[in-house]
C-alpha cells in the first residue's frame, strides 16, 4: 500500500498503482470466523432459552422447579465452571509465556473441572428421573433437560476437543496454529461459562422461587 | 370438451377478467359486514400501492424503450450516479404510501380484531337494542367441524346455520391437529387450535349457502373438511333448529369418543341434545373419564407437593398409552 | 471446530489479545462475588418481593456477563477491526428480538387462548 | 424367535422391504428412470475414465469456483426434480374435479407438495444463491479463494447430503406429507408416525449446517480478504448483498436448526414442547420457525439484487445509480428482516396490537426495496442499453416484482391477511417474489457471468426462448391463481367440487407447461452454445465491458484468480482501472500460496449421510457407529496441518504467458 518508492512496473499509469506487487499476506480469519461460530450459537440459546421463557410455567400438574431443584449442588456446579475458566486463563498466560509444560497442565486441570461439571450435571439429571421428573413429564420438564442438556453437550464437546489439542500440544509444541487453537478452545470455553450465567439464574434461580 | 370450446371458454373468462377485475369473487363481494370490510380495505390498500407500482412499471418500460443502445438521440450519462433531490423522493414517495397505508393497517386491524364484538350489523345499521350474538362453539375435528349452539342445546357436525342480521360468535377450537375456520363470505379465518380457544364475531347480511372449509392443511382428511354455512331468516333458522332437534341424536361423551376418531368425507349429523359441557372438557382436553382439566391443572399448579406426587401417577398413566 | 484455517504457517505475529495476570484474577473474584450474591439472595430468601428479587438477580446476571465479557473473552472495540464488537452487538440486537420478542407473541397468545389464562373466562 | 427380531431392530430399525413403494406404479416408473438414467451415467463416467478427474478436479477440489460450478448444477439437478413436482400438482389439480380423483392418491399428492416447497427452498434457490456468491464473491473483492476453504468444500457436501436423503425418501419410505415448514401437532409421532418427517427433519439438518458454515465462511471472507483500497464503501454492490445475506445466514440458521433439534425430541424421546397435552404449545414451534423462516427468504433475494445492480449498471453502460442509497437499503431490510416473522401467523389469534405492529414492520420493508427499485430505473435513465438476455431477465424482474411486492404489502394488512391467508393468492405472491425475483435474477446471473465460468457466451437465441417461456409462463401460471385466492380457494387441496373452477387450474397448467419449455430451452441452450462454443468464445476475459474485479481476469480465471492482487480505487475498480490504462503486468511474478485438495469434506459429509439414514429408520447401532466415526474423522483431520502449497512461479508465468498470447 505504501510502496512509493516501487518504480512503476510496465505499462501502469503514473497517477494509479493498479497491482500490489509483493506478495500479498492475506489476514488470518479463524479467531474472527469462530467467534462468528460463537454467535450463531448463542442464537440456538437464544431461541432455546425463548422455549423455556415460553413453557416454563407449563407444568402440566408435574413437578414444579422448586420442588426439584437443588441450589447447593447448582452452586458447587457453578464454582466448578468457575474454576475451570480462571485455570483456562492460568493455561493462556502460560502459553504467552511459551512454557508449553505450564499451558499442558492447566489445561488439563480445566478439563478436570470441567469433567467434574459434568459428573455432576448427570447425577442431578439421574436423580430427576429418578424422581419421576424427566423430560417427558411436561413443557416444563422437556425445556428445562434440553436446555440445560445443550449446555452440558457443549461442554463435552469441549472436553473432546481440549483433550485433542492436549495431544497436539504435546506433539507439535506452541505452534501458530495450536496458539490459534488455543485462543477458539479458550473463547468457546469462556462462551459456555456466559451461556451458564443465564442458566443458573433463569432456570435455577428464578425456577426456585415459589 | 373440445378444443374449441375450451378456447372460447377461455376468452370469455379472461373477458370477464378484464371487465370485473375480479370483483364478483366470493372474497371481494362477500355476504357477511365483516368479510365486506375486509373486501374493501384490499380495494384501498391496492389503490394506494398502484400510486406507486403503476409509475415504476410505466417508467421501466419507457425508459428501456428511450435508453436503448441504437437510439443515438437519448442523451447518455454514463457517470451520473446520484441526485440528492432525486434520492430524496426515492426514499419519501414509498415512505408517504406506507406512513398512509400503516394508518390504515392500524386502525382496521383494531376494527376488524376477531375478538371484538361487532358494534354494527351493517354499514349504518347499529345493533338494536337487545339483539345478544348467537354464540356458536367450533370444533375441528379430524376432518370434519363439529358446531354446538349451547342456547339450542344442539350439535351438528359438518353443517352450520344462523340468523342473518344477527351477530354471531364463535368459540373455536380443535381436537389435535391446526386447523383455519373460514367462510369467506361471512368473515376472515382464524386458526383453531388443540387445548386453546380462538374467537370471530361475524354476521351474515344476506340469506344463502357458503362454503365454509378449514383453510390450514390438517393431514389425509383435509381436502373433506368442508361444510355449508347456511345464512337464513329467523323464523326459517327456528325451523332448523327444530329440525335438528327432531332428527338428531344424543350426543353423550361415549357417542362423542365414537365421533372423536378419524373420518374423511364425513356427512352432516345432527345432534339433539348433548352432554353437559361437553365443548369445555373438548378444549381442555379432558372428555375422558379421570382425565384433569387443563384449566385446571394451571390453576392448581402452584399447590406444589401434592400435585407432584399425583403427576406421578398420572405420568404412568400416559405412558401406557 | 478447531479446524479452519489456511495460511497456517507463515507468519508468526501474534495473533488474539494479550492477557494479564490481573486482569484474569480480578475477572475471577468479581464473578465469585456476582455469583454469591444472587445464590445468597435465593437460597436464603432475604428480599421479601418476589419481582424485586428477580430483577435484582438478573441484575447481577447481566453485570457477570459484562465481566466474563470483558476479562475472560476480551472484548473491546479494537479486535479484529471492531468486527467482535459489532457482531456481538447485532446478536445482542438479534438475542433481544428473538427472546422479547417470541415472550410478547406468546403471552399475547396465552392470553388470548389458553383456558385459564384467557381473560374473562370462567 | 425374539431375539434374533431384537438384532434385526437394532441393525435395521424400522426398514423393511415393504419400505420400497413398488406398489406403486409412479414411483416406480420414476425409480426405474433413475436408475437406467443413473447408471447410463455411472457407465459412461467410467467408460470414459473421467472418475479420477473428477475426483482430483471436482469433488475433493476446494477451489471456490469449482465449487461454485457444483453448486449450480446441484441447484439444476433439483430444479429438475421440484419442477417434476410442480407439473404433477398442477396436472392433478387441473384433472381432479367432481366425479374425477385425479391421478395422484392423496397420500402422494401430501408428499408432492411438501417436497416441492422444501426442495425449492433448500435445495434450489439456496444452492444458485451460494452458488453464485461462491464463484463471483472471491473475484468481485481480488482474492484468491474465501477464508475457509475446506470448509467450503463440507458445506457443499453437506448441502448435496441433505439433497441426497430428500431424494431417497422418494424411493425408500416416504417423504413428509405435512407442508413445507412441518407445523406441529400434524408432525407429532402420534399424528405422522412414519418416516416422512424425519427425513424432512435430518435432510435440513445436514443441509443446514453446511449452510451455516458457508455464512460464517463469507462474512469472514468478505471482512478479512478484501484487495487492499477497497474499503467497505468500495464494495461491489453484489458483494454488498452477500455479506448481508450471510450475516442472516448466521443469525437466522441456528434457530431452524434449534427448533428442528426440538421437533425431533418430540418424536425420538417423547418430550412436549409442541403437543398437545403435558403443556407443549405448538404455537411455539410457529414462532420459532418464522423467526429463522422470515430472514430465509432476504437470504435469497438479497444477492439477487445484487445481480441485478451489476447487471442493470453494466448493460446500461452507466455507474450504479444511487450506490450509498442502495448499501443503506440492503442493511436496514437485513435488520428489518428479523422483526416481522409474525406476519406469516396473523391469524393464529395474536390480537390487534401485535398483529399491526408486525404488519406495519412488514410494510417498513417496502421503503427500502422500493428506493432499490427506483435505483435500478434510475440507472437506466440516460444510459445506453443493451438487451442482451440478461437484461431481459432483469426488465421481467422489475415489473414482475413490482406486482409481488405489491400482493406481499397487501398480505401484511392483517384483517386483508385473514381473507387471503392459506389461499392460493398467497402461493401466487411468492411465487410472484421468488420466481420473478429468485428464478429471474439466478438465470440473469447465469447468463451474464457463464463466459467467466467458461470461457464462452450462452447462445441468445435460446436463452431468448427460455426468457420468454419463463415470463409469458409465469404469468398464465400465477395470475390465475391470484383470481382462485378471491374465489376463496385454499392451498394444498388435492381434490375440488366446483366445476367453474377448474378453467382457472388448466390454465395455470397451460403456464406451467411453458415454464417447463422454459425449462428445456436453458438446458438446450446450455447444449448449443458447447457445441458452437468456438463461435461463442470470448478471448477478453470482458466480453460484456464489464465493471467490477471479476471481469479483470481470464476466462476462466486460473486457480489462483489473480496473479498480483489488484488495488482498488473506485467501486467500480476494473472500469475505473480501464479508463486509466492499466495494463496487463507480464513479468515479475512470484510464487503463490494455496490452499490443498482434501477429501475430508466428502468423507465427513457421507457419513453424515449415513447417520441422518440411520435415525430416519432407527438403526440404532449405525447411528452409533457413524456418529463416533464422524466425531473421529473430524479428529483427525484435526492431525493434518500441512494444508497448503505454493503455485510455482514458472507455473504463474506459464499461465500468464498463455493469456498475453491469446489476448495478442
Amino acid at each position: 500500500m505504501s510502496h512509493s518508492a516501487v518504480i512503476p512496473a510496465a505499462g501502469e499509469s503514473g497517477k494509479f498503482e493498479f497491482l500490489e506487487r509483493g506478495e500479498h499476506h492475506v489476514a488470518n480469519g479463524t479467531l474472527l470466523g469462530f467467534w462468528l461460530y460463537l454467535m450463531s450459537d448463542c442464537l440456538v440459546f437464544a431461541a432455546l432459552f425463548a422455549t423455556y421463557g415460553v413453557l416454563s410455567q407449563n407444568f402440566a400438574g408435574g413437578p414444579t422447579g422448586a420442588d426439584l431443584f437443588d441450589l447447593p449442588l447448582v452452586a458447587i456446579n457453578t464454582s466448578f465452571l468457575l474454576f475451570s475458566s480462571i485455570t483456562y486463563g492460568f493455561a493462556m498466560l502460560q502459553m504467552q509465556q511459551n512454557k508449553l509444560n505450564g499451558t499442558i497442565i492447566w489445561l488439563a486441570i480445566t478439563g478436570v473441572f470441567g469433567a467434574a461439571f459434568l459428573g455432576l450435571e448427570l447425577y442431578e439429571f439421574y436423580h430427576l428421573l429418578h424422581q419421576g421428573a424427566g423430560p417427558q413429564r411436561s413443557a416444563f420438564l422437556s425445556s428445562f433437560f434440553t436446555l440445560v442438556g445443550t449446555h452440558g453437550l457443549h461442554v463435552s464437546f469441549g472436553i473432546i476437543w481440549l483433550v485433542t489439542l492436549l495431544v497436539q500440544l504435546k506433539k507439535h509444541g506452541l505452534t501458530t496454529a495450536n496458539r490459534r487453537r488455543l485462543f477458539c478452545l479458550s473463547m468457546f470455553w469462556h462462551f459456555l461459562d456466559v451461556v451458564w450465567i443465564g442458566v443458573f439464574t433463569i432456570v435455577y434461580l428464578m425456577g426456585s422461587m415459589s | 370438451m373440445s378444443i374449441l370450446r375450451t378456447l372460447h371458454k377461455i376468452s370469455i373468462t379472461a373477458a370477464a377478467l378484464t371487465l370485473l377485475g375480479g370483483c364478483d369473487t366470493v372474497v371481494m363481494s362477500p355476504s357477511g359486514d365483516i368479510a365486506a370490510q375486509q373486501a374493501s380495505l384490499i380495494v384501498w390498500a391496492t389503490v394506494l400501492m398502484l400510486i406507486v407500482v403503476v409509475p415504476v412499471i410505466v417508467l421501466t418500460l419507457l425508459f428501456a424503450w428511450r435508453y436503448r443502445s441504437t437510439n443515438k438521440d437519448a442523451t447518455y450519462a454514463p457517470d451520473w450516479d446520484h441526485s440528492t433531490n432525486l434520492e430524496l423522493v426515492i426514499w419519501a414517495a414509498p415512505l408517504a404510501i406506507i406512513i398512509a397505508l400503516g394508518a390504515l393497517t392500524w386502525v382496521s386491524t383494531h376494527q376488524l380484531d376477531p375478538y371484538r364484538p361487532l358494534d354494527r350489523i351493517s354499514e349504518g345499521q347499529p345493533i338494536p337494542e337487545g339483539v345478544e350474538p348467537l354464540i356458536v362453539e367450533v370444533v375441528a375435528m379430524d376432518w370434519k367441524w363439529l358446531f354446538f349452539y349451547p342456547e339450542q342445546g344442539i350439535a351438528v357436525v359438518n353443517q352450520l346455520a344462523a340468523p342473518v342480521d344477527r351477530p354471531i360468535k364463535f368459540k373455536i377450537t380443535s381436537t389435535t391437529m391446526m386447523n383455519s375456520f373460514y367462510i369467506p363470505a361471512l368473515a376472515g379465518q382464524i386458526y383453531a387450535m388443540g387445548g386453546m380457544e380462538t374467537q370471530l364475531h361475524a354476521v351474515i347480511n344476506e340469506v344463502g349457502s357458503y362454503d365454509g372449509f378449514s383453510a390450514n392443511y390438517s393431514g389425509a382428511g383435509f381436502n373433506g373438511m368442508r361444510f355449508k354455512f347456511l345464512g337464513m331468516s329467523e323464523s326459517n333458522f327456528e325451523h332448523w333448529v327444530t329440525k335438528v332437534k327432531s332428527d338428531g341424536d344424543d350426543l353423550s361423551r361415549s357417542t362423542y369418543k365414537e365421533l372423536e376418531k378419524p373420518s374423511e368425507y364425513n356427512p352432516v349429523q345432527y345432534y339433539s341434545s348433548v352432554a353437559p359441557a361437553l365443548y369445555d372438557a373438548i378444549l381442555n382436553r379432558c372428555v375422558d373419564p379421570g382425565s384433569i382439566c387443563m384449566k385446571d391443572l394451571m390453576s392448581h399448579q402452584h399447590s406444589a407437593k401434592n400435585a407432584a406426587e399425583k403427576s406421578n401417577v398420572q405420568s404412568e398413566t400416559h405412558h401406557a398409552h | 471446530m478447531s479446524e479452519h484455517h489456511l495460511h497456517s504457517s507463515e507468519h508468526h505475529e501474534e495473533e488474539g489479545p494479550h492477557s494479564s495476570f490481573s486482569g484474569y484474577m480480578i475477572g475471577f473474584m468479581a464473578s465469585v462475588i456476582l455469583t454469591a450474591i444472587p445464590f445468597w439472595l435465593v437460597m436464603a430468601d432475604v428480599l421479601s418481593s418476589r419481582n424485586a428479587t428477580v430483577i435484582v438477580i438478573l441484575g447481577f446476571a447481566l453485570v457477570q456477563i459484562l465481566v466474563h465479557m470483558i476479562f475472560f473473552l476480551h472484548m473491546n472495540f479494537h479486535s479484529e477491526g471492531g468486527w467482535n464488537m459489532l457482531s456481538l452487538i447485532f446478536t445482542v440486537v438479534l438475542l433481544f428480538i428473538t427472546l422479547a420478542g417470541s415472550l410478547w407473541v406468546m403471552y399475547h397468545m396465552n392470553v388470548n387462548m389458553m383456558p385459564g389464562m384467557m381473560t374473562g373466562s370462567s | 424367535m425374539s431375539e434374533q427380531f431384537e438384532l434385526s431392530k437394532l441393525i435395521f430399525g424400522r426398514l423393511s422391504w415393504e419400505s420400497i413403494p413398488l406398489h406403486d406404479p409412479i414411483i416406480l416408473g420414476t425409480f426405474i428412470m433413475v436408475l437406467l438414467g443413473g447408471g447410463a451415467i455411472v457407465g459412461a463416467l467410467t467408460y470414459y475414465k473421467v472418475w479420477s478427474y473428477l475426483w482430483r478436479e471436482w469433488i475433493t477440489s476446494i477451489d471456490h469456483k469449482r465449487i461454485g460450478v457444483m453448486y449450480m448444477i446441484l441447484g439444476i439437478v433439483m430444479l429438475l426434480r421440484g419442477f417434476a413436482d410442480a407439473i404433477m400438482m398442477r396436472i392433478h389439480q387441473a384433472m381432479a374435479f367432481g366425479d374425477a380423483t385425479g391421478y395422484l392418491p392423496p397420500h402422494h399428492y401430501d408428499q408432492i407438495f411438501t417436497a416441492h416447497g422444501v426442495i425449492m427452498i433448500f435445495f434450489v434457490a439456496m444452492p444458485f444463491v451460494v452458488g453464485l456468491m461462491n464463484y463471483i464473491v472471491p473475484l468481485q473483492i481480488g482474492a484468491r479463494d474465501v477464508a475457509f476453504p475446506f470448509l467450503n468444500n463440507l458445506s457443499f457436501w453437506m448441502t448435496a447430503a441433505g439433497a441426497a436423503l430428500v431424494m431417497a425418501s422418494l424411493f425408500i419410505g416416504e417423504f413428509a406429507k405435512s407442508g413445507w415448514l412441518a407445523y406441529p401437532p400434524l408432525t407429532g409421532i402420534l399424528q405422522s408416525p412414519g418416516v416422512g418427517v424425519d427425513y424432512y427433519i435430518w435432510s435440513l439438518q445436514i443441509a443446514g449446517v453446511g449452510t451455516l458454515l458457508s455464512g460464517i465462511n463469507f462474512v469472514v471472507t468478505i471482512v478479512k480478504m478484501r484487495a487492499p483500497g477497497m474499503n467497505m464503501m468500495k464494495m461491489p454492490v453484489f458483494v454488498w448483498t452477500a455479506l448481508c445475506t450471510n450475516i442472516l445466514i448466521v443469525a437466522a440458521f441456528p434457530v431452524l436448526t434449534a427448533v428442528m433439534t426440538l421437533l425431533s425430541l418430540d418424536r425420538y424421546l417423547g418430550m412436549n414442547f409442541f403437543t398437545n397435552d403435558l403443556g407443549g404449545n405448538a404455537m411455539m414451534y410457529v414462532n420459532l420457525i418464522w423467526i429463522w423462516g422470515h430472514p430465509e427468504v432476504y437470504i435469497l433475494i438479497l444477492p439477487i439484487f445484487g445481480v441485478f445492480s451489476e447487471i442493470v449498471s453494466t448493460y446500461s453502460g452507466k455507474r450504479l445509480f444511487g450506490y450509498s442509497s442502495m448499501v443503506y437499503a440492503t442493511l436496514v431490510i437485513t435488520i428489518l428482516s428479523y422483526l416481522v416473522w409474525l406476519h406469516h401467523f396473523f391469524t393464529m389469534g395474536s390480537g390487534a396490537t401485535v398483529n399491526s405492529f408486525f404488519g406495519i414492520t412488514t410494510m417498513i420493508i417496502s421503503i427500502p426495496t422500493g428506493a432499490k427499485i427506483f435505483n435500478w430505473l434510475f440507472t437506466m435513465y440516460r444510459g445506453r442499453i443493451k438487451f442482451d438476455v440478461p437484461m431481459l431477465w432483469t426488465i421481467g424482474f422489475m415489473i414482475t416484482f413490482v406486482i409481488g411486492g405489491m400482493t406481499g404489502v397487501l398480505l401484511a394488512v392483517p384483517p386483508a391477511d385473514f381473507v387471503l391467508h392459506n389461499s392460493l393468492f398467497l402461493i401466487a405472491h411468492f411465487h410472484n417474489v421468488i420466481i420473478g425475483g429468485v428464478v429471474f435474477g439466478t438465470f440473469a446471473a447465469i447468463t451474464y457471468w457463464y463466459p467467466k465460468v467458461t470461457g464462452y457466451k450462452l447462445d441468445p437465441f435460446w436463452g431468448k426462448a427460455s426468457f420468454w417461456c419463463w415470463f409469458i409462463g409465469f404469468y398464465l401460471a400465477f395470475m390465475p391463481l391470484y383470481m382462485l385466492g378471491f374465489m376463496g380457494v385454499t392451498r394444498r387441496m388435492s381434490h375440488f367440487d366446483d366445476p367453474s373452477l377448474q378453467i382457472w387450474f388448466q390454465i395455470a397448467l397451460g403456464g406451467a407447461v411453458l415454464i417447463g419449455l422454459g425449462i428445456a430451452c436453458f438446458l438446450i441452450q446450455l447444449y448449443v452454445s458447447y457445441k458452437k462454443r468456438d463461435s461463442l468464445r470470448d478471448e477478453t476475459g470482458d466480453p460484456w465491458d464489464g465493471r467490477t474485479l471479476e471481469w479483470s481476469t481470464s476466462s476462466p480465471p486460473p486457480k489462483y484468480n489473480f496473479a498480483f492482487t489488484p488495488k482498488v480505487y473506485d467501486n467500480d475498480a476494473w472500469w475505473h482501472m480501464k479508463a486509466n490504462g492499466f495494463v496487463r503486468p507480464t513479468s515479475d511474478f512470484l510464487a503463490i500460496h494455496m490452499p490443498k485438495n482434501t477429501a475430508a469434506g466428502i468423507v465427513v459429509a457421507g457419513i453424515s449421510t449415513v447417520f441422518g439414514f440411520a435415525m430416519i429408520w432407527h438403526m440404532w447401532l449405525l447411528a452409533g457407529l457413524s456418529f463416533t466415526s464422524l466425531i473421529v474423522t473430524i479428529i483427525i483431520h484435526t492431525f493434518n496441518y500441512k494444508r497448503d502449497y505454493y503455485i510455482p512461479v514458472e507455473e504463474v508465468a506459464r499461465t500468464e504467458a498463455q493469456r498475453t498470447e491469446v489476448l495478442a
